[in-house]
């Protein structure tokens, strides 16, 4: 009874799809338009650490800046292609601890400094966390571009796989969602392992003030 | 024992949900409180004080040419500042061109007034020349506060620039992976407690455009728009954008497009 | 030289109700600049508004008075009073702007 | 630093008696307080002013917001039913308390409002001189870290 339902519904769905796929002509990823790339390559000038490199885009960002198509289904095998690149270029902590100084974290949390090119290459990058996350609750100015991590561990729990999921998360987002709005923090070299590790306190630390 | 236990657990839940409200209202409480921070600084805009030097500068003559600026046509014909600044960018004949406020005033101190664009291009903000330029902007702009967005893209080139600037607006880069649409293009976003206006409705565009350039608290300027933008990029983490570049009026244009419809409230007074 | 101010004077019941934006930096001394070195002081000390040539207001000010200064006070006054704003700062710079109570 | 002390407290004491026989001067109001402003910390001020330890009071009210968006920025004003001959707002937590100290002729509304800098923080308090007596309200003002930067 039940997956005769199931069938149905399937079935359903399926027509549902079947026709939106006729009403909407398969999504390809944006054509190269040579007017924008001659704009973007002469609109800009490298200036200190930040260099014309950075309008280069990797696989990812070229990907991510149509969101018309990697929203869509016809995205989704490209979306999955890029969440392995990224998947893969993680590394685990060399020193096997991933919980470092929650106290320090904080301090990695609050900072959004760093990478500019009013900055210098010694400028400590932070991890700008509290732009976009609510974190320790005591701290009232936070964004909400990203869901609240109050009372991380507590509510998550403490076990191997919470702990290597939040490591993979920090290091780099997009290997879960192709296209997260969180920077790829050990992709880019913006968190050393020491500043993630601290991080990872932060959340994962039963001490940390964010599981108080 | 097991009621106990029950009621234990109904307590937790309840304090839990308890913790839960109080931290929702402590938010609101905290945004409300910045509403009224902003109320009580808005009287009192310190553009005032860049907008009266830059009638001066307009009305002064300047420059090899040892002329005036009254005579610069923003769009609406020679001379006609009031209104000018809620219709632009535009595209002006004379340049084959799609400008905003800034390139347009660019050209008006090379054909009046005979002064080098390029030197306006390379000074930085807030110093030689661009002071002139931003206190300027900070006139011309007051005389359209309270206008229309009226923005046009009827030109093949007005269309052109709008659909290139609505790509650069989706455009990632830099070692944050950032474009303007990570921060600008979902409804009811914050970055700490400054509420990010979603740039792709017109209500978020509105609230963007109508509101710069404006005086900024935190820096103690008054900003023209091309700084502004400047400022965005460089928070991307991407590199500099040249001055009156097109990527900048291209954004500019796919902005005031979209906004139109909403109230010029230019100069603002931001955080 | 310094820069003018802007001086709006609005009288309502017998009341007049002056506000002031001043252009200066109102350098705290607490900044540093890119080489790392402190920007000494340097900020409006004093500032005297006259109405027909009476004191009707007096203030000092520190250097954690906010860039670009504002200043709102209200006297009894009328209508065509002639206000003369004169500051001072540390380094002996000053300026003088004058309203008409409206 | 003994002689500055000694000094100042003289100074103090000379204005306070120019005070109690009602000499208070243009001069004094256009003179910069130079001590009050350097003095550090709160109560030191208040000494320097002559205000030792001064009374709170509900006729004197600090408006002020409970949240700065930037500390760059912090509208204060201070009004009261007093007759009040000087008003002063303090920062405890500012390098050097003091911020502005505004004198007020007869004719002249109990009544100001000013723009100050606030490097954290801290409690604002509002002063206001009264018949010789100085009195005073207090409020936290919170300072938020805002924008990209942090």
């Amino acid at each position: 009874m039940k997956i005769t339902h199931l069938k149905q519904l399937l079935a359903a769905t399926g027509f549902i799809f079947a026709a939106g796929l006729v009403q909407t002509p398969a999504l390809a990823q944006q054509k190269n338009d040579p007017k924008f790339n001659k704009m973007i390559q002469e609109s800009f000038r490298a200036d200190g650490i930040a260099g014309l490199d950075r309008i280069d885009q990797d696989a990812t960002q070229k990907f991510c800046s149509d969101p018309q198509f990697s929203n869509s289904k016809q995205g989704q095998a490209m979306r999955e292609k890029i969440q392995k690149i990224n998947m893969d270029s993680i590394k685990q902590p060399s020193d096997g601890k991933y919980i470092g100084d929650w106290k320090n974290g904080e301090r990695v949390a609050q900072s959004g400094r760093g990478a500019t090119w009013t900055d210098t290459a010694d400028t400590p990058i932070g991890g700008g966390c509290y732009n976009c996350h609510q974190i320790d609750s005591k701290e009232i100015s936070y964004g909400n571009i990203g869901p609240s991590l109050t009372g991380y561990g507590k509510v998550r729990g403490y076990s191997k796989e919470v702990v290597t999921y939040t490591w993979n998360r920090i290091n780099n987002s997009k290997a879960y969602n192709a296209c997260s709005n969180m920077p790829r923090f050990a992709h880019f070299k913006l968190l050393n392992e020491q500043q993630m590790q601290d991080v990872m306190a932060l959340l994962l630390d039963p001490e940390s003030p964010v599981n108080k | 024992m097991q009621r106990k236990l029950t009621l234990g657990l109904a307590t937790g839940l309840v304090a839990a949900l308890l913790t839960m409200t109080s931290s929702v209202s402590a938010q609101k409480s905290a945004t409300d409180d910045i509403a009224k921070y902003r109320e009580m600084i808005a009287d009192g805009n310190p553009s005032e004080l860049y907008e009266a030097a830059g009638e001066e500068l307009w009305k002064k003559p300047a420059g090899p040419k040892n002329a005036t600026l009254e005579q610069c046509n923003l769009g609406l014909g020679p001379g006609v500042v009031k209104g000018a600044a809620a219709q632009l960018p535009r595209y002006f004949k004379d340049t084959n061109k799609v400008q905003d406020l800034e390139s347009r005033l660019m050209t008006c101190m090379q054909v009046l007034q005979g002064r080098d664009p390029q030197e306006m291009i390379d000074a930085p903000f807030q110093k030689g020349p661009k002071k002139d330029m931003e206190a300027i902007v900070a006139y011309v702009v007051t005389l359209s506060k309270g206008d229309k967005i009226k923005v046009s893209t009827a030109h093949p080139k007005e269309k052109e620039m709008y659909d290139l600037g609505k790509r650069a607006f989706f455009f990632q880069g830099g070692p944050m992976d950032f474009s303007c649409a990570s921060c600008h293009a979902e409804n009811g976003k914050r970055i700490r407690l400054q509420d990010l206006p979603n740039i792709t409705e017109q209500k978020g565009a509105a609230l963007g455009w109508g509101y710069w350039p404006a005086y900024r608290v935190s820096s103690g300027q008054f900003w023209t728009m091309q700084q502004r933008l400047n400022d965005c990029f460089r928070q991307q983490r991407f590199p500099f954008p040249i001055y009156s570049s097109d990527v900048t009026i291209a954004l500019s244009m796919y902005m005031a497009k979209t906004a139109n419809g909403g109230t010029v409230e230019t100069p603002g007074l931001k955080r | 030289m310094a820069d003018p101010m802007r001086v709006r004077a609005a009288e309502n019941g017998g009341t007049v109700d002056v506000k002031i934006l001043m252009k200066h930096d109102m350098e705290s001394g607490q900044r540093k600049d890119a080489a790392g070195k402190t920007i000494p002081a340097w900020f409006i000390s004093t500032i005297n508004v006259k109405a027909n040539g009476k004191d009707v207001f007096n203030g000092q000010f520190g250097p954690a008075v906010s860039k670009d200064p504002f200043l709102n006070f209200k006297y009894k006054g009328a209508k065509g009073d002639k206000i003369v704003v004169t500051w001072n700062d540390s380094k002996g710079d000053k300026r003088t702007d004058e309203a008409t109570a409206s | 630093m003994n002689q500055q002390r000694r000094s100042v407290l003289k100074y103090s004491a000379v204005f306070g008696l120019m005070a109690s026989a009602g000499l208070i001067s243009i001069a004094q109001a256009q003179e910069w307080n130079k001590a009050a402003f350097e003095g550090k910390g709160i109560d030191d001020v208040f000494k320097i002013m002559g205000a030792s330890s001064p009374e709170k009071s509900s006729a004197v009210t600090l408006n002020a917001p409970d949240i700065a968006e930037n500390g760059a920025v912090v509208p204060v004003g201070i009004i009261t039913s007093l007759k009040a001959e000087q008003m002063a707002i303090l920062v405890e937590k500012n390098p050097s308390a003091l911020a502005a100290q505004f004198f007020i002729p007869a004719g002249t509304d109990a009544f100001v409002t000013t723009r100050i800098k606030m490097g954290q923080t801290s409690n604002v308090y509002g002063l206001v001189k009264a018949d010789g007596k100085w009195l005073m309200t207090v409020k936290e003002v919170k300072v938020t870290l805002g924008g990209c930067g942090g």
